[in-house]
């Protein structure tokens, strides 16, 4: 059911699906390496996001920080609370069943809610107004808020940093190492424990960014935000190849345009839109188990 | 094999013990049911249908070691398929108020217990197509699926105005009060598993749990072995649904948001992962604990006016109590133990050992 | 006649050729053996021959003899492990697989369950024909279990056992599959010379009364001299050699390969 | 083989446990004491919690005005319902069975309402809804009540508005799809609208979403291009102070309008600028009380709470809901819950703050006459008080 959809119309939404695409990638960045490294699913990526929209609230609207100190301190805070995380619930799982790890990840997603609820109550707090980035211009009919500008190149660049560290620091040597054989990385004298820490620290980082640039286009912050998006970025990451940072962004741009695609050429199934994310899901599951960059995994025996 | 051993009477012989345990189980269900009151009923009911659920979960993710996170959108259909064709015919104008019944649905009066078994069935019918993809992946992805999956009907039932009222619910439900019903359930469930867990099939699904590899290796198919029991599940999580439509009187789709499937993760944590009277007695313990800890989220919790007593605490409380269980007591309350009277016997006569080795050790110290 | 072939089987891992043109032939009733310095790709050839892995390229055949006596050659390359284990040939495994939380007697029953012929429902019911079909697979699993010495330890948790009494257990549950080739992967691993000795008449009495065919792993030149009829010698997941143990033993590709250059290998 | 059976035993003891421990607990709370307990049945957890508290505060506003009837003490027994139907039914029976309270006032959010719906008509406890707006709440059940107006008449009244107030021919529409009250008020405006306009498709387009959605901008340019002279967006407060920014970003510049539950501080907080002009219908206004008790309430507010700006319509609500049931307590003459139900199915013309209330004979309140509000410089600013009949 198409109700005559100019070009208009379809450039807007593209617009749209440009800059919901690259919040979920910039999210999905995180949940790849840790599971690149860990095989973990680390629910509460979307609490940690969660923590950081919080954070960022609190500098700016009840401590009157500067946006630029708020934002330091947040990402700050955020990566501590991400290390905090995997050292206190992960690391002495890490020999325990795979299940046992999953379990503690849920079980810690499950607290951050309950904690932020409880804390900051169930009701929305308002995010600070940035005016410079949201107050839109227009082309044509065309409306266009900066920060939908601005998400995309934010999401290119870290992405871009990313993997020039994974690919050139010694750091990255070592993150590759560790998620290719853990035990015999260990052999080599890698530092796990520090590799790791560094990997949540960087995923924790990029939830953080993530947040910032939410807010701005959504702005309010709730204690269950990070639910759906954090479901929806995990699925991106699994679309684009899990463990695979080029396939999280790819995974995060492919949900994102699915999404606003549906509702603008579908008005109709709107109310299913946030089931698309799961049947992308399945689908890409049945057909391409490894995600569209992954590789192939064999189990040893 | 000896012939004795099929009859009743030879049975009873070597099971005496449970027997008489069952005899008296029956009683105290009776008693409970003619003297408790209603808010206590419902509780207890709700501890049986959370047994049920607990207990088809841990078939799946304790016995087979397949972590399934679907509960929620089972029990919802379960709870749907009830809801559905039992409400009496002439209220369904007034409830479907927004939009009409579909005329296929709209005439159809079940009976409880077909609705019920029903909805068992229907689960297991979605079981199936979740299963076929998602069995035949990794671990860790069937928990993702199945999360997705059961968002996925919780989204479809929110939709489909004219089958499930859509966000409306469907309420008016004929209710079950009676403790015979959820307990008489959830006995017939616990009795089938445990008969499941012990048998060839039974086996089957630990090896898998154990080790995929060799248990293949071993001539067990995995697929095959895995949707069994992942399907047995389904059919006793929609029976666990149906029974809580019928408590329950009203659905909507909001009562099986995903985190649903969080209270019986914590209840097979608890209880242990792979053991079926750990499942029972951490049903019950959450399921009244909640009730006990609600203390927590009234102010005036024990005459003072505690600021930290406040509406929230109690699933701080609930949520920090999981993580404790899942990292300091790994294996939960009975591990994959099950407390058989020789479990008992043992843990008696090792208690007794300490005891008695105390006290000579003190008498020791005393010299 | 021949049990199991393979024809031209190669097995690749990306740009890594773990077995290169494998061409084993092993007759009923025979014991062969698969010898090979470590990395040779003898473990991934059983992988590829049980269906773990599905060969590159290359076809497996399998020959059993059904219930009526006949034999069919069957394609085996790329059926699933438990179709293959079905259809009779069993393994254990090197760095062994136990269920490690069940009981002795369970992980043997385990291996029976390929051949319970009534459905989840009689098992819950528990119907005549399930109780018979159960008391049938617990009193051959005690058999099984007598026979390699496990009986006493039939409800202690396998992961309890001691290691050697673990390699045991492993050949039980084998053999409770009721396998016609029987796959022995590095069975006396870890075994001190007394117990190598003892596990060689084991197998070798097994053979016989189980009416088997042996295809081991084994690094214990010893045993493998001893008791195999035929041996196949892999270096670089290439066969460089095979033959009677006389012919193996004197071939100069082997000594070099082999041999030669890890002499010690033998302890 | 263990014996597999015995492991039954744990379940007899818990059971024999729990009985126990219930017949010692039932016992405890006598009938004939000098309290009379009242139940408070809001959601302050989850997703309502920002609803239940404001008519938590009014009951207990109300509650401290007048603490006493037929010379016994009224206690408020408050129970949290976790915006939660399962936790709603057990709530119910608590209050009922283990704090023995003879009346019930309550929930915000109808589905939570109708889920007590069943375990008050069982156990024959009267219970008044106070802002529950869904027609279901009453219907068919003898011993629900309510002081607010329902659905069917905020919809008219908000289609009577967008047609003859904004003279629009074409509206969009916005609706949470998951929210009952928001689908229900959807349905019931667009009946309305298209009956008004005589236009069947003056609905020019409609957009779902889900409870927890952040992102609209699909929807509203779809809806944008539709060109819809109002669109009508009934939902939670939160979402719809995000479709609200995100429509005006996109260069919507069609008005908004929508129903009662707009009217929360947190609409304006998250909404900012954007909702400026934003019409919602409702059932009280602090600055025009329409009575004597409406004013009463407003002073005695504004003395608890001096630093509030404005007060939610739900305050006034769970005010008259507690005042109206002392009434029939008083009335009755005893605090036997089902005389207590026949005094209040017997309210006639009883002055509540938000307006004069008589029960009819489903147990709703016959109001004809709701509240127009609009934001003005962040505030809720009365417009116009709209009579239908």
């Amino acid at each position: 059911m198409v109700v005559g959809m100019t070009m208009e119309t379809f450039l807007q939404q593209l617009i749209n699906g440009l800059s919901l695409g690259s919040l979920y990638a910039l999210i999905a960045i995180g949940y790849t390496m840790v599971y690149g490294i860990l095989r973990l699913i680390n629910f509460a990526h979307g609490d940690i996001f969660m923590m950081a929209a919080y954070f960022t609230y609190f500098g700016i609207a009840v401590f009157f920080l500067p946006w630029y100190v708020t934002f330091i301190i947040t990402i700050g805070l955020t990566i501590l609370l991400g290390v905090t995380i995997e050292r206190v619930a992960y690391r002495p799982l890490r020999d325990a069943p795979k299940t046992s790890l999953l379990i503690s990840a849920i079980g810690v997603s499950f607290l951050l809610e309950n904690v932020a609820t409880y804390l900051f109550s169930g009701k929305p707090q308002a995010f600070p107004e940035f005016p410079l980035l949201t107050t839109p211009f227009f082309i044509g009919g065309l409306s266009i808020q900066p920060v939908s500008i601005v998400i995309p190149i934010v999401a290119f660049i870290l992405m871009s940093a990313l993997l020039f560290m994974i690919n050139k620091t010694k750091l990255g040597m070592a993150m590759r190492a560790v998620a290719v054989d853990y035990d015999t990385a260990k052999l080599m004298g890698i530092k796990i424990n520090g590799v790791i820490s560094s990997t949540f620290a960087i995923g924790s980082a990029l939830a953080a960014v993530g947040a910032i640039l939410w807010c701005m286009k959504y702005p309010s912050v709730l204690p269950l935000m990070g639910v759906v998006p954090g479901l929806k970025c995990f699925i991106a990451a699994v679309i684009g190849g899990i463990g695979n940072v080029k396939g999280a962004v790819l995974g995060g741009l492919i949900l994102g345009f699915s999404e606003v695609l549906m509702v603008a050429f579908f008005p109709a199934l709107t109310g299913y839109r946030d089931a698309i994310a799961f049947v992308i899901l399945i689908i890409i599951l049945l057909f391409l188990p490894n995600g569209l960059l992954g590789k192939k995994q064999v189990e040893k025996v | 094999m000896n012939e004795t051993q099929n009859s009743l009477g030879a049975y009873l012989k070597l099971h005496w013990k449970t027997a008489v345990f069952l005899v008296v189980l029956l009683i105290g269900i009776g008693l409970a049911d003619i003297f408790v009151d209603s808010y206590m009923r419902r509780l207890l009911n709700l501890c049986a249908i959370y047994v049920i659920v607990s207990l088809a979960m841990n078939l799946v993710n304790g016995f087979t070691g397949q972590f399934s996170l679907g509960q929620a959108g089972f029990m919802a259909i379960g709870a749907y398929t009830v809801a559905i064709f039992t409400v009496p015919v002439e209220s369904r104008t007034a409830i479907f108020y927004l939009e009409p019944m579909a005329p296929f649905l709209a005439n159809i009066q079940l009976p409880f217990v077909v609705a019920l078994i029903l909805g068992g069935l229907a689960s297991v019918v979605v079981a199936f197509f979740i299963g076929s993809p998602c069995l035949r992946l990794r671990g860790d992805y069937l928990a993702i699926a199945t999360l997705g999956f059961s968002e996925i009907i919780r989204i479809v039932f929110t939709n489909t105005q004219s089958i499930t009222n859509g966000a409306l619910g469907i309420k008016s439900i004929p209710t079950i009060s009676s403790l015979w019903w959820t307990y008489g359930t959830a006995l017939l469930i616990i009795i089938a598993t445990i008969l499941l867990v012990y048998s060839s099939y039974g086996r089957a699904f630990k090896s898998i749990r154990e080790d995929e590899i060799a248990a293949e290796a071993m001539g067990v198919g995995l697929f095959k072995t895995k949707m069994t029991s992942f399907l047995i599940g389904a059919f006793f999580t929609g029976i666990g649904g149906g029974l809580f439509a019928a408590l329950l009187g009203t659905v909507d789709p909001k009562q099986f948001y995903f985190t649903l499937t969080y209270n019986f993760l914590l209840i097979i944590v608890l209880g242990g992962m792979g053991s079926i009277s750990g499942t029972i007695i951490a049903s019950f313990l959450v399921t009244l604990g909640q009730e006990a800890l609600r203390f927590l989220d009234e102010p005036m919790a024990f005459g003072l006016d505690l600021p930290i007593f406040r509406p929230g605490l109690r699933m701080v409380v609930f949520s920090f109590l999981l993580m404790i269980i899942v990292l300091f007591y790994r294996k939960g309350l009975m591990g994959t133990n099950e407390l058989t009277w020789d479990f008992m016997a043992q843990k008696f006569q090792s208690i007794k050992k300490k005891l008695s080795r105390k006290k000579t050790s003190t008498e020791g110290g005393g010299k | 006649m021949s049990l199991l072939r393979t024809e031209n089987v190669i097995m690749q891992f990306g740009g890594v050729v773990a077995v290169n043109d494998l061409n084993i032939n092993i007759k009923k009733g025979e014991l062969a053996a698969l010898i090979g310095p470590n990395g040779a790709g003898k473990t991934t050839a059983f992988n590829v021959i049980t269906g773990v892995y599905t060969p590159t390229s290359g076809k497996v055949l399998f020959t059993p003899t059904d219930k009526s006596g006949t034999a069919t050659e069957i394609d085996i390359t790329g059926k699933k492990p438990d179709k293959i284990t079905a259809l009779g040939v069993a393994r254990t495994f090197q760095n062994i697989r136990l269920f490690k939380e069940l009981s002795v007697l369970e992980n043997v029953q385990v291996a029976t369950h390929l051949n319970t012929d009534y459905s989840f429902l009689s098992a819950i019911l528990r119907t005549p024909k399930a109780r018979k079909g159960e008391a049938q697979a617990k009193a051959d699993c005690e058999f099984l279990l007598e026979r390699l010495g496990l009986i006493d330890l039939r409800n202690e948790k396998a992961s309890s056992l001691p290691y050697g009494q673990q390699r045991h257990l492993e050949i039980a549950r084998a053999l409770a599959t009721k396998p016609q080739l029987l796959l022995l992967d590095e069975p006396a691993a870890g075994m001190n010379p007394q117990e190598t000795d003892e596990l060689t008449d084991l197998i070798f009495k097994l053979k016989t009364d189980f009416d088997l065919t042996i295809f081991m792993i084994e690094h214990h030149m010893d045993l493998v001299m001893e008791i195999s009829d035929h041996i196949y010698v892999l270096d670089f997941g290439c066969t460089i050699a095979k033959g009677t143990p006389d012919e193996v033993q004197n071939n100069p590709k082997v000594i070099e390969a082999y041999l030669g250059v890890d002499a010690d290998v033998e302890d | 083989m263990k014996k597999p059976l015995s492991v039954l035993l744990s379940l007899a003891l818990v059971v024999t446990m729990a009985a126990g421990c219930s017949s010692g607990t039932t016992t405890t709370s006598s009938g004939d004491s000098d309290v009379i307990k009242i139940g408070v049945f809001e959601p302050l957890t989850g997703a309502n919690a920002a609803g239940g508290e404001l008519e938590v505060e009014g009951v207990e506003l109300a509650n401290k005005l007048r603490p006493e009837v037929l010379g016994k003490k009224v206690e408020l027994v408050i129970a949290d319902n976790k915006s939660d139907k399962a936790e709603a039914t057990t709530a119910a029976a608590r209050l009922i069975e283990k704090d023995k309270v003879v009346a019930i006032l309550g929930s915000w959010g109808s589905s939570l309402s109708i889920a007590a719906g069943d375990v008050v008509k069982t156990n024959q406890i009267p219970a008044v809804a106070l802002s529950a707006t869904n027609p279901q709440v009453t219907a068919g059940n003898d011993y629900y009540f309510r002081v607010c107006f329902l659905d069917p008449f905020q919809g008219t009244v908000m289609a009577n508005y967008a047609s003859k107030k904004l003279n629009a021919k074409k509206v969009a529409i916005i609706q949470e799809v998951s929210n009952d009250y928001s689908v229900g008020l959807a349905k019931f405006f667009t009946d309305s609208f298209v009956k008004l306009t005589g236009d069947p498709n003056a609905i020019v387009a409609t957009g779902n979403y889900n409870t927890g959605d952040q992102d609209f901008n699909g929807i509203l340019t779809n809806i944008k291009a539709a060109n819809p002279d109002a669109i009508f967006a009934p939902g939670n407060f939160t979402e719809s102070a995000l479709i609200i920014k995100q429509a005006r970003a996109l260069g919507i510049t069609a008005p908004f309008i929508g129903g009662d539950t707009w009217e929360t501080n947190e609409f304006i907080t998250v909404g900012g600028a954007d909702v400026e002009g934003a019409v919602m219908s409702t059932f009280f206004d602090d600055t025009n009380p329409l009575t004597e008790a409406g004013k009463t309430f407003v002073a005695e507010y504004k003395k608890a709470y001096p630093d509030r700006e404005n007060i939610a319509a739900v305050t006034a609500l769970g005010y008259d809901g507690y005042m109206m049931t002392l009434d029939a307590i008083e009335r009755a003459g005893s605090a036997d819950p089902v005389a207590i139900r026949d005094a209040l199915a017997a309210t006639k013309d009883f002055e509540g703050a938000t307006g004069m209330i008589t029960i009819d004979a489903n147990g709703d309140a016959t109001k004809n006459e709701a509240i127009i509000k609009t934001v003005k410089d962040g505030k809720f600013t009365y417009m116009d008080s709209v009579t239908i009949d």
